[in-house]
């Protein structure tokens, strides 16, 4: 454990502010049809307040909270929402993509496609944010070596 | 080996300068670039046809929404490039 | 005035880039990378690319850095060069 | 005064993005080591997407967000505001990621590496390779061969 | 519209998208059962084999198919434009896919212990990664779709042997990052100077706008990144090492098909985004057949030293790439023909090769030739099928080498470079040098100890991909006629597109 | 004289049936009575096949076969012309003898790979014949390969290190030889668009430069390396290391005629007696081969190792071969071609004996043989058949040759090839008599009982030395080898 770690302060700072960081996620995913941001800003701002809360409390505690299968089906999840939606489009009669193809309102194919776009940033979204997790699990050091990760002040 | 870097770094670099010539102007809104229909076509019709005010958003997830598949893909691929090589085996 | 900032800010994104790949220290190496890419993105949102400043600030920034970080607690910290 | 500037500040833009190239490209192929290698491929690339986002921007332009944002409504947008290329933002997110999906798959690389040879440094890795599998001349290995087979 | 009408709209985005969805739902296939990745790796690489055919026989019978991504009119979006150069170079990978898919079973099993789903997910996504930069008519989704296959092979490689797999992927990550970002920087300057991205425009516009040096620096630049990404030679270091330390399966698949599709790149960009005057005009094409010449005796004689015979194959594939290069770098109708023709050829011959040296290395464990002594009784099959596609390597007329080579050989000899021929003479017979002794060892060396061999053959699932390949590098021996008339040489006149 | 061409599968036939049987030896290679049995029922169904165009052949006919179109342009096709058939059915006739003999001397040796041997032996036979047949160079070239390959295996038989370096030599030689071929027909085929032979020449080889002409040749020639003239010679003798039947059937008859054949088919069918006359060329072949044929006879002399003796008597008598043919005469190119088949009959005769020596008395060199005639008198005057045809003596056939050959020469006043020819008679002489005497004259180191060799290997000697001798006292029988001749010589010749 270092001292990072051990520091109470910043054990609650970081439990206050991750679920925080996460709403602001989600925003910043819908909001990129008006707006900086998408489903990848989002999905990297997500990832990184797991990334942020598994650092300070532990891989392991950081597991619990995203677990390996979940990490690996919401991956997938995320791509198959958005080939789903491509695949929707083909299956409405228009090309791969072509959101306007879908009769989701009637006689107004840009709205449709902005419905499309936020669930497609949706998508990348979640897998954005699934592989940075499962990023930064595999990379940093394994739980047996655990809580070394921070404390590196020794290496000069 | 320091020395063939350095001579292939300054080959590239003489490359890009002499690109560089002929470059069109920074921040010049004349180019063929911005005067391409493309460009122009986007700013137009972005808003009616993708029903957003991002122009960019509108480029990354319609009109060349499959880049951003791809892109997507590409992210995927990593996590899982990852994932072979630095998990352990599954017994 | 602004184009004096966008040159000091240009001209330090060369001094860390040297620095970058210069220091032995590779921890303080990948922090300056870190400051590299953050120059990057005020740049860039600075030229009106607000999307991309965005992302590099999150990625190049955030991201990237974690990942150098950990990789570097599993390795070690020196480098000869 | 916008004018000559605006030309200082274009080709300084355009010195910068070939500094900054050379000095990438020149640590990912002269530097021993791995992790220098990387921070040497990510300032490469950084300068390549430096030059896209030079090339979108124009000179009194704002950035490619339409003005109407939250309302809903449809404004009729001033015709006189000069928006900057949205193409290659939009490129450029792409290759962002790309990059960062490289790192990763090159920081994973190393971990590996540094487990299976305690190094970093290419020439020591280099050494360890060659005293793990010992290059033999190809008679040599013949040889050793040929009297393995005869015992 | 009927389904089937539907569907046969959509084959060509199908032809990418298949795979890909396949890739990404691996890992939930694997999740059910970890036998199963196999069976959908075998479903998703027939299918678009299928589609790939249906596709290349569409443009043979009627025309260059346009499929736009998301209905946007190019060059605003993305289009996918399948012409017979793309359509062959597609059926070449979906087939050369489905032999490695049906192979890799036991020799993952073997090599690649407890990650086959993610071996099997990376594997489909390489597929996706060469499909998209092959079926593109667009140059920037062409990058993304190379940057998933780079980094997919990158992966792979690494899964090989311990330590060694690493460090060559390692090397290789460096060197296709370099590629790829000279790629990128290519694409930004003509983008810079014509304002699109897709390819038909830029063909269209870039004459206006030739003496501009930017098209030339953006011209360099592509060629230098696809030069490392084939392995041409002074740009191959990374390749012997990717192509010896990964797993088996792995090898086969980026020897047979990551630097074809490498070349069908730089033939793209040379033929269809620049024009082939142009091309001509700057000297590239000569630099490219004295680079390919180069690579094609360096190769070889760098092959002779081996004595691993995966680094053996590697270097010879240097040798090949240059062959094919060499056709394209003559720029008559012939050399090109000769250069198509070999992009089939060597994907049959070296993915066969590979194949064997897997299998043999299943069996047992040995991958240094002067240990292949009595391997012909061993595993008869294997070693017939290395014969065969070895002698195809050598151009023993009868085989598919023979037929490239012909065509090479009356191309250099059309393009007044006669030193060319020679070179490719040699190179045959520098040929016969580095496999002939791998014969001697399989069949005729040390006798007494040859009678007491049992018999000991890979599995079957190894084994038919082997065989067919081999029965393919015979029958397009004597059966090239109809490709070339109907294919090649149509193809090769077009990409000419008027150039004497 | 009219040509009718007679479409035909027969040829495609008589090519396929060793190939098949060479599968059906390897299926069967754990029966050898069967494998064995394959071999012979090849051979004389190949026998058959290649008899039956005779008929048509002698009628003036030409019988062609176009198998696949391997590229566009460039068939894979087969005509077979009285040329042709010449040599087919040299090969074919003797894979009889051979086989038998075979089976007796790879039986009585004990010799391991058996399989392999009759394998590599059937597909070597479909080569030889697929040459003969060859329409086109590049069918010609896609057998001259398979020949050279499958005789490899044949060569490095016995598998140890001397015998994989004879192979290494030959196949070096060979290869060489065959990338020389390759370039040769690249060439052809780029200035005439076309590689399919004809009587009077390719039309379109006057098209190219004089230079150019001549590097053709020499390609070409050097492309023909397997008829063993010097300087590219050194593989035949070096070849000498294989089992006997390989050296009587492959290295007297297939692969050096192979080699010939394909000179002979380059020097008149590809360029033509006319462009040969024109250019002038065929006076510098005339005198190069001419070296060979006196300074392989003086190697021989040196030999002591009987198969080597031999093998140096080929290396000049395939010289002849070649002469005959660049005389461009009517006479001349009469004795070349004839001499194909007679100096077949004879020297495989000759291979016979050694072998049976090999097999039965354990002697490879001249000088151990000391009265061994009176161990094995038919084998020996079955050699001595054999030598006086080679020398040019009646009653064998060489003599019929010989004085065709003279008779070219003399039309053409050179005095120099007749005394050639002449002095070459007189070595041939000087390095076969001594056998002969020492088998009957000298007495025997030690007592000799009589002991003769097995009945499947005396059998194909006797009978090949009795057809020398046939051929020899009555060369002018109809439907024999000179009628053939005739008729390929009034092919190429106009008529005349």
């Amino acid at each position: 454990m270092s001292r990072i770690q051990e520091s109470v302060i910043i054990r609650t700072v970081v439990r206050i502010m991750v679920p925080f960081i996460e709403l602001f996620a989600l925003y910043v995913i819908i909001h990129g049809a008006g707006g900086p941001g998408g489903g990848f800003q989002g999905g990297v701002i997500f990832g990184a307040a797991i990334i942020l809360y598994a650092m300070i409390y532990g891989i392991a505690e950081g597991k619990k909270r995203v677990s390996d299968a979940l990490d690996r089906i919401l991956a997938s999840t995320g791509l198959t929402i958005y080939a789903g939606t491509g695949l929707l489009c083909i299956l409405f009669g228009g090309m791969f993509l072509q959101y306007g193809a879908v009769p989701l309102i009637p006689d107004d194919p840009a709205k449709v496609s902005k419905y499309l776009i936020d669930l497609v940033e949706i998508g990348i979204g979640t897998t954005v944010a699934a592989v940075m997790i499962s990023l930064f699990f595999d990379v940093s050091p394994p739980e047996s070596e655990e809580g070394e990760l921070p404390d590196y002040e020794g290496a000069d | 080996m320091n020395k063939l870097a350095l001579f292939v770094v300054v080959i590239t670099g003489l490359m890009l300068i002499y690109a560089g010539q002929d470059l069109p102007p920074f921040g010049d809104p004349d180019t063929a670039m911005y005067q391409h229909n493309m460009t122009q076509y986007f700013i137009e019709n972005s808003e009616s046809e993708s029903g957003v005010s991002n122009i960019v958003t509108a480029l990354l997830a319609n009109y060349r929404g499959y880049d951003t598949l791809g892109e997507t893909t590409v992210i995927f691929t990593a996590g899982m490039a990852v994932m072979l090589l630095l998990r352990r085996r599954e017994r | 005035m602004i184009w004096v900032l966008d040159i000091t800010m240009l001209f330090f994104l060369v001094v860390c880039a040297i620095a970058a790949i210069s220091i032995k220290d590779l921890l303080s190496a990948v922090i300056i990378l870190s400051g590299y890419s953050l120059i990057m993105a005020v740049v860039w949102v600075e030229m009106h690319s607000v999307d991309v400043g965005f992302t590099e600030a999150a990625v190049g920034a955030g991201i990237t850095t974690v990942l150098f970080i950990a990789t570097l607690a599993r390795t070690e910290g020196r480098s000869e060069d | 005064m916008t004018g000559i500037l605006d030309v200082v500040y274009a080709e300084y833009n355009y010195w910068i993005y070939v500094a900054l190239m050379m000095i990438g490209f020149y640590a990912m192929i002269a530097k021993k080591n791995l992790i220098k290698k990387v921070i040497g491929a990510n300032i490469f690339q950084t300068a390549i997407f430096l030059f896209y986002v030079s090339l979108a921007d124009i000179t009194g332009g704002t950035a490619p967000i339409l003005p109407h944002v939250h309302g809903g409504e449809h404004v009729e947008h001033a015709a006189d505001v000069i928006y900057t290329n949205p193409v290659p933002h939009c490129l450029i997110l792409t290759a962002i990621v790309v990059s960062v999906s490289t790192t990763a798959v090159a920081l994973a690389l190393i971990i590996r590496i540094y487990n299976e040879y305690g190094s970093l440094d290419e020439d020591v890795i280099l050494a360890a390779r060659k005293s793990l599998q010992p290059e033999f001349s190809e008679y040599a290995r013949q040889k050793s061969v040929d009297e393995v087979s005869r015992q | 519209m009927t389904g089937f009408d539907l569907i046969a709209t959509h084959l060509p985005v199908l032809t990418v998208v298949i795979p890909l969805i396949a890739g990404f739902l691996t890992p939930i296939v694997g999740w059910i059962d970890r036998r199963l990745p196999w069976y959908w790796v075998m479903l998703a690489t027939l299918v678009i084999l299928l589609i790939t055919l249906s596709n290349l026989a569409t443009v043979i019978t009627t025309d260059t198919i346009h499929y736009k991504l998301g209905g946007w009119n190019p060059p605003f979006g993305i289009e996918y434009v399948i012409d017979l150069l793309n359509g062959f170079v597609c059926l070449i990978i979906a087939f050369i896919g489905f032999m490695v898919a049906i192979y890799s079973k036991e020799s993952v099993k073997k090599e690649v212990p407890g990650k086959t789903t993610q071996f099997y997910t990376v594997f489909l996504l390489l597929i996706t990664g060469l499909m998209g930069m092959t079926i593109t008519g667009d140059i920037f989704n062409f990058y993304v779709f190379l940057e998933i296959s780079s980094l997919t092979a990158y992966a792979l490689i690494a899964m090989g042997d311990r330590g060694d797999g690493v460090v060559a992927s390692f090397n290789y990550l460096i060197m296709g990052t370099v590629a790829a970002s000279f790629i990128l920087l290519g694409i930004g300057y003509l983008y810079a100077v014509t304002g699109t991205l897709n390819m038909a425009d830029m063909h269209n516009l870039l004459p206006d706008i030739y003496e501009n040096k930017v098209v030339l620096a953006a011209l360099a630049f592509f060629m230098a990144g696809f030069s490392i990404k084939v392995g041409l030679f002074p740009l191959h270091a990374w390749l012997p090492d990717a192509y010896t330390h990964a797993p088996s399966t792995a090898s086969a698949l980026i020897a047979g098909l990551m630097t074809k599709v490498g070349v069908y790149a730089m033939v793209r960009f040379m033929f269809s985004v620049f024009t082939p005057a142009f091309v001509i005009d700057v000297n590239m094409t000569e630099i490219l057949t004295w680079a390919a010449a180069l690579a094609i005796i360096v190769g070889s004689v760098f092959a002779i030293a081996q004595s691993d015979i995966k680094r053996m194959l590697a270097y010879s594939s240097i040798s090949q790439i240059g062959y094919i290069l060499l056709g394209f770098g003559l720029v008559n109708v012939i050399g090109i023909t000769g250069g198509l023709l070999h992009i089939m050829n060597h994907a049959f011959m070296k993915c066969a090769l590979f194949l064997v040296a897997g299998a043999v290395f299943y069996k047992t464990d040995i991958r240094n030739i002067y240990q292949f002594q009595g391997l012909g009784k061993k595993m008869p099959i294997t070693t017939t099928v290395f014969l065969i596609a070895a002698l195809s390597m050598i151009g023993v007329p009868g085989t598919v080498g023979f037929t490239s080579k012909w065509y090479l050989a009356l191309g250099s000899i059309e393009a007044d470079q006669w030193i060319f021929v020679a070179v490719i003479l040699v190179s045959s017979l520098l040929n016969i040098v580095y496999f002939w002794r791998i014969f001697d060892n399989i069949w005729f060396g040390h006798p007494h100890e040859i009678e007491n061999i049992k018999r000991d053959e890979a599995p079957l699932t190894m084994l038919i991909p082997m065989v067919i390949l081999a029965i393919l590098c015979v029958f397009f021996g004597f059966f090239s006629g109809y490709p070339i008339e109907q294919i090649f040489e149509p193809l090769a006149t077009t990409l000419l597109g008027g150039v004497p | 004289m009219m040509v009718t061409e007679i479409n035909s599968i027969t040829p495609l036939l008589a090519v396929l049936v060793s190939m098949v049987a060479s599968v059906l030896i390897l299926a069967s290679g754990k029966y050898p009575n069967i494998r064995e049995g394959w071999t012979f029922v090849a051979a004389f169904i190949k026998f058959g096949l290649v008899i039956s165009m005779l008929p048509l052949i002698l009628k003036g006919n030409v019988i062609t076969c176009t198998v696949v179109e391997m590229l566009p342009n460039l068939p894979i096709a087969f005509k077979v012309d009285a040329f042709g058939i010449l040599f087919a059915i040299t090969s074919s006739f003797l894979w009889i003898f051979v086989s038998s003999y075979s089976i007796g001397y790879m039986r009585s040796l004990k010799e391991h790979a058996q399989t392999r041997y009759f394998f590599c032996f059937a597909i070597a036979l479909s080569s030889a014949v697929g040459i003969a047949f060859s329409a086109n160079l590049v069918t010609l070239f896609l057998f001259y390969e398979l020949l050279t390959i499958s005789t490899y295996p044949l060569v490095a038989h016995i598998e140890t290190p001397e015998a994989i370096s004879s192979g290494r030599k030959y196949l070096t030689y060979l290869m060489i030889a065959g990338v020389s071929l390759l370039f040769s027909i690249v060439v052809v085929y780029h200035y005439t668009g076309t590689t399919e032979f004809s009587f009077a020449g390719i039309a379109g080889m006057d098209a190219i430069p004089q230079t150019t002409l001549v590097i053709l040749f020499v390609t070409f020639m050097i492309g023909c390396a397997k008829a063993a003239f010097m300087p590219l010679h050194a593989w035949l003798p070096a070849a000498m290391i294989a089992p006997t039947p390989v050296s009587a059937l492959l290295h007297a008859v297939a692969v050096v005629k192979a080699g010939v054949f394909t000179a002979v088919r380059v020097i008149l069918y590809v360029f033509g007696v006319d462009l040969m006359r024109d250019s002038g060329i065929w006076l510098y072949m005339a005198y190069f081969v001419s070296i060979t044929i006196i300074l392989a006879s003086v190697y021989a002399l040196m030999q002591d190792n009987l198969k080597k003796r031999l093998a140096y008597s080929t290396v000049s008598q395939l010289s002849y071969i070649l002469l005959g043919a660049v005389l461009i005469t009517q006479h001349g190119i009469t004795g070349g071609m004839l001499h194909i088949p007679y100096h077949a009959f004879m020297k495989i005769t000759l291979f016979m004996c050694a072998g049976a020596l090999i097999v039965t008395a354990k002697k490879e060199n001249i000088s151990e043989m000391n009265g061994i005639a009176r161990q094995m008198p038919i084998t020996m005057l079955a050699f001595t058949v054999g030598a006086l045809g080679m020398i040019g003596m009646p009653p064998a056939g060489g003599y019929v040759t010989k004085w065709f050959l003279l008779l070219g020469a003399a039309e053409l006043h050179s005095m120099i090839l007749i005394a050639v020819l002449l002095v070459s008679a007189v070595l041939n002489a000087a390095y076969f008599f001594p056998v002969v005497y020492v088998a009957f004259f000298k007495k025997p180191d030690h007592e000799l009982a009589y002991k003769e060799a097995p009945l499947t290997m005396l059998v194909p000697l006797v009978l090949t030395a009795i057809i020398s001798i046939v051929i020899g006292i009555w060369p002018d029988a109809p439907g024999m080898f000179l009628d053939i001749v005739n008729i390929a010589v009034a092919n190429v010749t106009g008529g005349i």
